[in-house]
């Protein structure tokens, strides 16, 4: 398309990083701390130009290369092997589309908040400059830089707008996710050091090494253990819960619709292509704990008595799909974990937005506040909200289905009994979505001050319809989403499989037994696996080596 | 002369400064009063200038000597400054023992 | 009409699911803003509507030879994932133009029988709106080229009847309803959906073609991968888990009963007429699979059959009118099950039965509705009887629809029962003639509960309040509940054993399973009239002890079986006990442990590592006491151990 | 020949090498005089000063000596005392912008304490000189004189504030404590100067060359004794004690600049004597110093968690961040020192930044300095409170900030010498000092300070000096997080000349 070709050269990420960073920054000094609204208003209009800028990637993304597109290279501290590397490829795509849509919403829905309203937009643009580099960064150390200041603005979003016991779960969320870096750092800087040739930071560059088995062993959990504080997998999750009952709608959206995917991201780019025979070997640990995951949380989640906290359990065990599918490592796995990614950010993020309309009407998202019977009142709301909580529960026809479908039958293939496990977590989600939607819902009005509420308002509209639509809209029609996918995925599983090949690691893709003649055609023939090294070497060029 | 010639085997000297340094570490510990802490110090220093002063001589060496002369006159200026710091302290309590010296803890 | 023309026709199939989910999309989002008649016009019109499509597709499937009468047609590819690849296309063939006619037509006459009897509900438009979503659904369901679209119209049915069912969700005991049906819907799609994922590990793809192929490539005929007996006999039985939850046999039945708090047009189009008949058209739909296993095909025999028997006996124990129709149409999905597992004749039989069940069951509930309509609600018939005099056409359809379920000649329910019990009789395999044993007293019991309704309700001296005083329904019901009678009564023709017209139509779908068709032989006379033997002496029994049935006879007969096991049988077996003693309240206990685990063990141990090193840094600090002695004495610790790391390691020499 | 009869040699004076030393020394030489004359009213001319002189000597030092030094070996002076190398100039101009720091921070605290004696400006120029002739220290003897120089200056600087006792208190510990160790490290000198024959450093690297030793146990201790007086001068664990009382007890200004400079000093002369000297023995003093990093880095943060006043938890902060520098220098390798080097850069700034703020949050007679003073601060005063916020975040070493950088700099080194525990036990640590900086942040913006009517009373001034304070180490540690490279081929252009 003539638009991609002119657009190849755009520093898209550049673009989507520092743009909102920038509002930020103006935002900040220039508008006065008593004008709040106007700081929210440009706010608005900042994100929803990087939005403008995503759409404008999305359309401009070429759909069949595997490649990394839009690649910006520039030297930052050759001192140190470092450089200013960012390039979007068909897993970190829609994650910038989904951060970018997301954030006008965000700033949209948090329309009610009184205390340093500007001080709150300045967080937020600067959490989405943060967020968009997390995706886009190609150098690992870029990557850990993005990676840790994520934790600030979200800090603050919790501790100083959140709930009444805001500062223990702001404290928990800082402290779990520091953790979690400290491992990363580690292995970062290990990493950096053990690749052959030079020091260097590009993952182009990294990539190329075959670090010895422990060496790969240390490295990979080191990366992973990180990664899973931010998933999060059940044994380091419960900061997850605390952080979405006292944030603000906006964190809460934020956090779930954004926040856990950096863990999972990290996964895909880093710790499976770096170091596979280590992954190939992990690989029945973590289903394990993926299923685990699903399990488990979908059953706490009945338990829970506040509406925010359960939408929060049931995000670890969308989550726990999402790992699954990623460590079943055949094409449709990841590819249905890359979507389920994208379709949990968008229920999640729309089913907090209306607790969050709830909150800002009645202050409480407590169960009992709700006490039933509140589709008398505000019928339009309660529509929404059920149309949300089948699409969380994996309707057919939405796109949670579409993703926990793709990521149980691509686990199937390889791991039966982890999918049937997994796929009583369809059943779970059915039981605590509609169980939930009975008590805040159905049957009479039992609280009174539930009687003279009113039903959504235009703003409100505004904020859930768009999430609405994309929700019917990639149910119905995920091809678009899926092909773009596609390419790098495989690229991701084949380079495992050739990395692994000869190693007692061996793992070839387990292919469904083609009927017939038709050759269902996954893996593209090895002839192009080699054309691609020769792509990868103009990738890595500059940017990476230390002058002695 | 001839005891010039020969230089004579410095252990007996250091094993005298190894003793001498450890009575004025360990008195340093002991005493309450600060003053006498000073005078423990000034023992520990002259325990090392001795040691210094027998190296030299058995390596027939003079740097060990020029270093004694600086020990000299830095420790009289450390027990100058200690002592002005103590009247100060002096004049606002009336004992000078180190233990109510202990106001900052924690 | 020529071949392209049919060609261009059928291609325009997939408009019928498109109208009506495009009337429901418009209609709920409407919602209240749409006042009373006209949201209704608008829904029975687009059912109207579709139905008129669907008979023109109907006509031009019928204009192709018969060994072409499938047109396959795919719109556009739905999930491109590796090896994953899933087409959204649509499959016209003699079996689901079959199942479209039925929903739309009886759907049709549903949508109209609703406008009286939801008139006046502030929430009118909403329920059309749910209604022809459902429709929708149900045909996205039938006309599906690969199981996953299949799965996808599958789940969606279970959503709408969860919405239909909670519609009057005031009452927390409707939506509760609902909620049961939906839980068990979703354990019967588990299963569905493992059994899917086998299915796609062994063959690669969900098209029905490249999995049938497969089947027949394992029975000896065409290229494909064969598929080993094992996991042939595992992947059908996890379709009948999908079909025992969706069509509400044994094991997952629970929910039918209670489903009934929704409207009864509701129970009357989806939990008799169609969605609960989707069980029926999945096995029949994937009969290859079933072929290819003999154990299967026994199971799924023995699960219908022994439904229809189990939920017979139940019927006979219910008072509530509404139960009874549900607990019946629980037995007659039985007898159908049954024929679709027993195969050969029994598929054409099976669907035989399931268009005939529509006919006569949609008959039975519209009138249980307008009884209730009448009886502002009251549907316990010790509180009813004596009506025939009150409401006589009513009366008169009821009895016409009690006719054809008993199998009482010439109606339709007799043809298609017997079809199914000769179907069981003559199969090749040795269990056939049991099941048929246990088809027959099943028969018998369906007859005498059938006929216990129609004298309690109808006949006998009144025992209802004088406060309730019932009247004839209006006009717009009774129409509707005529239509179905004509067509319970002509249906029978369709497949008369001579003619077996419809076993010929079906040929392209079943092929060289289908078996041949049923000749007038002896015994084919015998079977007929053992089938309305049994069936008469039902209804003489029934007769003999219900049919004058007065005030305190009514109630004093109920209570004469001893009081124990009498209520036990009338709690329907007491199963709703069990579940809650065996499923809630475990998982509840489960639950709360988990929740407490997850909220102490886990946020202790990980908040633990802080108050641990908290308490060390306390510690520490109690050393820090502020006296230049105790510093020194902690330096000349240190001062000594690092002389003694320098001895450990420099040796002698000092 | 009798020993006496022996032609003394005439040492060469080569003055260029130590012309910064020499304008430092001769500023406060200046001031001594100028207030032996006549007393100015204002001390702000003194600290123009002594300003002045420090900002003379660092721009002659990077001007003059700077590009000649690196590229060839180290040119020795005054018969091999002295050494001028990149090294050595490197910690020349940093103890300068260190003083001109620490000479604009104090001037407003003098005057609003009331002790405006401008001796204090002399001391801090004395205490400099005695920080740049211990990284140019090529002999023992040099060593222990410039150690004493600036520790001297630094016990009056400690107990400055004369009607306040915890000045006193602070500084008659750190004057006992200091010669307690001094006279340790003399024992070890003596050693040192016994088993090899010679006190200069260079010589020593030769002496090793030359022979291997048989009573090498001599050196060894002697060695220990060194590092052992150096490591009380880093506050290393467990020679760590004074510190805390130290820090909380003396003036904030005195504390921010003693933190920097008392390390910039002993990580020099650790690195000169250590690598340069006895490196024959690196496989001896590495575990050393691996235990001094991984006791201060653990014990440093164990501690802070639980302190209730700001200026002993900045204390026990700098502990751990003396932990973290050790790292660089146990890697024993260029790359771990140039790390080192840049470690201390960053932390001049950050912690005179910090102190700048803690100052002027203390008010009068630094009443408000424990953790509940500061409930609800940024309430109150919101830029003093984000800035106190940002530095703490760079302490805690968020990326972004020259912390961060810092950090990784050092655990690179560390993993050049392929030192993996260190790392790992880095990180754990960093995680630990995430929580202590958390607490002060959670106090000031998650808490208000209703209870509190006091606080809200006096509004913090923040005067001109400290004012430009802020703004330089603000931006030094956003720019050196941003973009190190260039400071980065400083430092490794510094170690890499040897």
């Amino acid at each position: 398309m003539t638009l991609a070709a002119a657009s190849s050269d755009m520093p898209f990420v550049t673009l989507l990083v520092f743009i909102p960073i920038v509002g930020a920054v103006l935002i900040g000094l220039l508008v006065p701390s008593r004008r709040g609204d106007l700081a929210h208003v440009l706010g608005v209009g900042v994100s929803l130009l990087n939005l403008a800028i995503v759409i404008w990637l999305l359309v401009a993304f070429d759909a069949d290369s595997a490649k990394f597109q839009f690649v910006e290279r520039s030297s930052w501290i050759p001192e140190l092997g470092i450089g200013y590397l960012m390039g979007v490829d068909g897993v970190s795509l829609f994650l910038l589309a989904l951060t970018g849509f997301l954030f006008p919403l965000m700033l949209l829905g948090s329309y009610h908040i009184r205390r340093r309203l500007k001080h709150f937009t300045v967080l937020v643009l600067f959490l989405e400059g943060v967020q968009m580099g997390v995706f886009g960064a190609t150098d690992l150390f870029l990557f850990f830089i993005f990676w840790e200041l994520t934790l600030v603005p979200v800090y603050f979003l919790i501790g100083y707008w959140g709930g009444p016991d805001r500062i223990r779960a702001a404290v928990k969320f800082f402290i779990f996710t520091a953790l979690g870096s400290a491992f990363l750092l580690a292995a970062i800087v290990a990493t950096g050091f053990l690749a052959d040739g030079p020091v260097s930071f590009n993952i182009n560059e990294i990539i190329k090494t075959d670090f010895p088995l422990w060496t790969q062993r240390i490295l990979f959990w080191g990366f992973t253990i990180g990664f899973l504080f931010k998933v999060p997998v059940v044994p380091f999750h419960s900061w997850l819960p605390d952080a979405h009952t006292e944030a603000p709608t906006a964190g809460s959206a934020d956090l779930a619709g954004v926040l856990l995917k950096i863990g999972v991201f990290g996964l895909i780019r880093f710790s499976i292509p770096l170091f596979p025979r280590a992954a190939v070997e992990a690989v029945p640990i973590l289903i394990a704990l993926g299923v685990v995951g699903i399990v488990y949380a979908a059953l706490v989640a009945m338990r829970q008595d506040d509406a925010k906290r359960l939408i929060a359990y049931t995000s670890i065990s969308h989550m726990g799909f999402v790992v699954m599918g990623l460590f079943a490592l055949t094409t449709t796995g990841v590819q249905g974990s890359i979507f389920q990614m994208l379709a949990h950010g968008l229920t999640t993020a729309g089913l907090f937005f209306l607790v969050g309309f709830f909150y800002d009407r009645r202050h409480s998202h407590e169960i009992a506040a709700f006490g039933g019977g509140v589709r008398t009142v505000m019928p339009v709301y309660a529509g929404v909200f059920l149309f949300m909580a089948f699409a969380s529960a994996g309707l057919p026809g939405l796109t949670n289905f579409v993703g926990e479908a793709l990521t149980l039958f691509g686990t199937f293939v390889g791991h039966r009994w982890f999918a049937i496990v997994a796929a009583t977590g369809v059943i779970l989600a059915g039981i605590y979505m509609l169980w939930l939607y009975q008590r805040l819902f159905n049957g009479e009005l039992t609280v009174e001050e539930n009687r003279g509420l009113k039903d959504l308002n235009a703003r409100e509209l505004a904020v859930i319809v768009p999430i609405a639509v994309l929700v019917l809209a990639l149910g119905i029609y995920p091809k678009w989403v899926l092909e773009r996918i596609e390419p790098s995925v495989d690229r991701i599983v084949t380079e495992v499989e050739r990395k692994t090949e000869g190693t007692d690691q061996e793992y070839v893709q387990p292919e469904q037994t083609s009927p017939g003649g038709i050759e269902v055609e996954t893996a593209p023939a090895p002839s192009e696996a080699e054309h691609d090294e020769a792509e990868d070497e103009a990738l890595s060029g500059t940017g990476g080596e230390v002058s002695p | 002369m001839e005891f010039l010639q020969t230089p004579p085997d410095p252990d007996a000297y250091i094993v005298l400064a190894v003793f001498l340094f450890s009575i004025g570490a360990v008195g340093f510990l002991v005493r309450r009063n600060a003053i006498v802490m000073f005078m423990c110090i000034e023992l520990m220093l002259n325990a090392v200038n001795l040691s210094l002063v027998s190296f030299g001589r058995a390596l027939s060496d003079l740097s060990g000597q020029i270093l004694v002369f600086f020990v000299l006159v830095v420790a009289a200026a450390e027990v100058m400054v200690g002592l002005a710091i103590l009247v100060a302290i002096f004049r606002r309590r009336a004992r000078a023992s180190a233990d109510d010296m202990s106001s900052l803890k924690g | 009409m020529s071949k392209e023309a049919a060609e261009n026709i059928l291609e325009l199939a997939w408009i019928v699911p498109l109208i009506c989910l495009v009337s429901a999309g418009v209609l709920t989002t409407l919602g209240r803003k749409l006042k009373e008649p006209w949201g209704g016009v608008v829904g029975v019109g687009a059912v109207g509507v579709a139905f008129l499509v669907t008979v023109v597709v109907f006509a031009a499937l019928l204009s192709l030879p018969a060994d072409q009468r499938v047109f396959e047609h795919v719109l556009f590819e739905w999930i491109p994932a590796g090896g994953f690849r899933i087409e959204a296309g649509f499959l016209v063939d003699p079996l689901s133009i079959l199942w479209m006619l039925l929903v739309t037509g009886v759907g049709f006459v549903i949508h109209v029988y609703s406008l009286g009897y939801i008139a006046g509900d502030e929430r009118y438009t909403t329920f059309f709106g749910q209604m022809n979503l459902f429709v929708a659904s149900m045909l996205i369901l039938v006309l599906g080229n690969n199981f996953l679209v299949l799965f996808v119209g599958w789940e969606l049915v279970g959503a709408c009847s969860y919405l239909l069912i909670g519609f009057w969700f005031k009452k927390i005991e409707n939506s509760s309803a609902g909620n049961k049906a939906f839980f068990a819907n979703r354990v019967g799609d588990f299963g569905f959906l493992v059994g899917l994922m086998l299915i796609f590990a062994t063959v690669g793809s969900l098209d029905f073609d490249t999995v049938f192929g497969a089947a027949y490539a394992s029975l000896g005929g065409g290229a494909g991968v064969p598929i080993a007996l094992g996991t042939a006999t595992a992947i059908c039985l996890l379709l009948l888990v999908g079909v025992t939850g969706k069509s509400a046999q044994v094991p997952l039945y629970v929910w039918l009963a209670d489903a009934m708090a929704g409207p009864t047009p509701v129970s009357a189009l989806i939990h008799a007429a169609t969605m609960v008949t989707a069980g029926v058209y999945l096995i029949s739909r994937a009969h290859p699979l079933f072929a290819l296993s003999e154990v299967s095909r026994a199971i799924v025999t023995f699960v219908g059959i022994g439904t229809a028997f189990y939920a017979a006996t139940i019927a006979l124990g219910q008072y509530r009118v509404k139960r009874v129709l549900a607990y019946s149409t629980i037995s007659q999905l039985g007898y159908m099950i049954a024929a679709v597992g027993i195969g050969g004749a029994g598929y054409a039989a099976g669907v035989f039965h399931v268009i005939s069940h529509g006919f006569f069951k949609a008959l039975l509930f519209l009138g249980a509705g307008s009884l209730m309509h009448a009886m502002h609600g009251e549907e316990d018939m010790r509180r009813l009887g004596g009506l025939r005099k009150v409401m006589p056409w009513t009366a008169g359809l009821f009895l016409v629809g009690g006719l054809s379920i008993s199998g009482i000649i010439p109606f339709s329910g007799f043809w298609s029962k017997d079809a199914i019990l000769g179907a069981l009789y003559e199969s090749p395999e040795s269990w056939g003639k049991i099941a048929w044993g246990i088809g027959l007293a099943a028969a018998f019991l369906t007859a005498l509960y059938m006929f216990r309704t129609y004298f309690l309700t109808f006949t006998g001296d009144r025992s209802w309040g004088d406060e309730a005083h019932p009247h004839e329904s209006p006009w717009v019901m009774v129409i509707p509940m005529l239509v179905l009678a004509v067509g319970t009564t002509l249906w029978g023709l369709a497949d008369l054993p001579g003619s077996q017209w419809l076993h010929g139509f079906l040929e392209p779908t079943f092929g060289v399973f289908g078996g041949e068709a049923e000749r007038w032989t002896g015994e084919v006379v015998l079977l007929l009239t053992a089938g309305l033997l049994v069936g008469v002496l039902g209804v003489a029994t029934a007769y003999a002890v219900w049919s004058r049935a007065t005030r305190e006879r009514r109630i004093s007969f109920g209570e004469r079986i001893p009081a124990g096991a009498g209520m036990f049988w009338r709690k329907a077996y007491d199963v709703d006990a069990a579940l809650e003693y065996g499923v809630r309240r475990p998982g509840w206990e489960l639950t709360g442990v988990l929740a407490t685990v997850d909220e102490d063990a886990i946020d202790r141990t990980v908040m633990g590592i802080g108050g641990g090193a908290k308490r060390a840094g306390r510690q520490l600090a109690r050393l820090q006491n502020g006296s230049v002695r105790v510093y020194a004495s902690v330096f000349l610790g240190g001062v000594v151990l690092i002389a003694a790391y320098v001895i450990v390691r420099g040796g002698a020499g000092l | 020949m009798s020993v006496l009869a022996q032609a003394i040699p005439a040492p060469q004076t080569d003055y260029t090498t130590i012309i910064p030393e020499l304008i430092v020394l001769g500023t406060g030489l200046l001031i001594v005089l100028m207030l032996a004359i006549r007393r100015f009213s204002n001390i702000g001319w003194y600290a123009l000063i002594a300003a002045l002189g420090f900002a003379a000597a660092g721009i002659v030092a990077y001007v003059d000596l700077w590009p000649e030094v690196t590229d060839g070996a180290a040119t020795y002076a005054f018969s091999g005392m002295v050494a001028a190398d990149g090294f050595s100039t490197f910690v020349v101009i940093l103890s300068c912008v260190a003083g001109v720091l620490a000479v604009l921070l104090a001037n407003s605290y003098l005057k609003r304490e009331g002790l405006d004696k401008a001796e204090y400006f002399a001391l801090l120029l004395f205490s400099a000189a005695g920080v740049q002739f211990m990284a140019m220290a090529n002999n023992l003897v040099m060593v222990f004189l410039a150690l004493e120089i600036l520790s001297v200056c630094l016990y009056v600087l400690s107990a400055w504030n004369r009607d306040k006792f915890a000045s006193q208190e602070a500084g008659m510990k750190y004057l006992l404590l200091g010669a307690y160790t001094s006279a340790i490290m003399l024992f070890g000198i003596s050693f040192l100067y016994g088993g090899t024959g010679t006190l200069n450093i260079a010589a020593l690297a030769q002496f090793f060359a030359r022979n291997v030793l048989e009573n090498q146990g001599l050196v060894f201790l002697g060695m220990a004794l060194v590092v052992v007086g150096l490591a009380f001068k880093i506050a290393a664990v467990p020679f760590h004690m004074w510190a805390p009382d130290v820090y909380q007890g003396a003036p904030a200004p005195v504390v921010g600049y003693m933190a920097a400079a008392a390390k910039i000093a002993a990580f020099a002369a650790l690195f000169r004597i250590l690598f340069l000297g006895l490196s024959a023995m690196e496989v001896d003093w590495k575990p050393l110093l691996w235990g001094l990093a991984i006791l201060s880095m653990i014990v440093g943060s164990l501690l802070a968690l639980v302190q209730s006043d700001v200026k002993r938890m900045m204390a026990y902060s700098s502990i751990s961040h003396a932990g973290f520098i050790a790292i660089g220098v146990a890697a024993a390798s260029a790359e771990g020192m140039s790390g080192a080097l840049f470690y201390l850069v960053t932390y001049t700034f950050m912690i005179a930044g910090a102190f700048a703020v803690i100052d002027c949050i203390g008010r009068k007679d630094e009443q408000y300095t424990k953790y509940e003073d500061y409930r609800g601060l940024f309430a109150r005063e919101p830029l003093l409170a984000a800035i106190l916020t940002f530095f703490l975040f760079a302490l805690a070493g968020i990326p972004g900030t020259s912390g961060f950088v810092a950090k990784f700099v050092v655990f690179e080194g560390a993993a050049e010498g392929g030192q993996w525990a260190l790392i790992g036990i880095g990180t754990v640590a960093a995680v630990i000092a995430l929580f202590f900086y958390l607490r002060l942040i959670v106090l000031m913006y998650m808490q208000d300070s209703t209870e509190r009517p006091d606080l809200a009373e006096t509004r913090a001034r923040v005067a001109a000096g400290p004012a430009v304070v802020l703004a330089v180490t603000v931006a030094a540690t956003v720019l050196l997080g941003i973009l190190p490279q260039g400071l980065l081929d400083m430092a490794g252009q510094a170690v890499f000349a040897l």
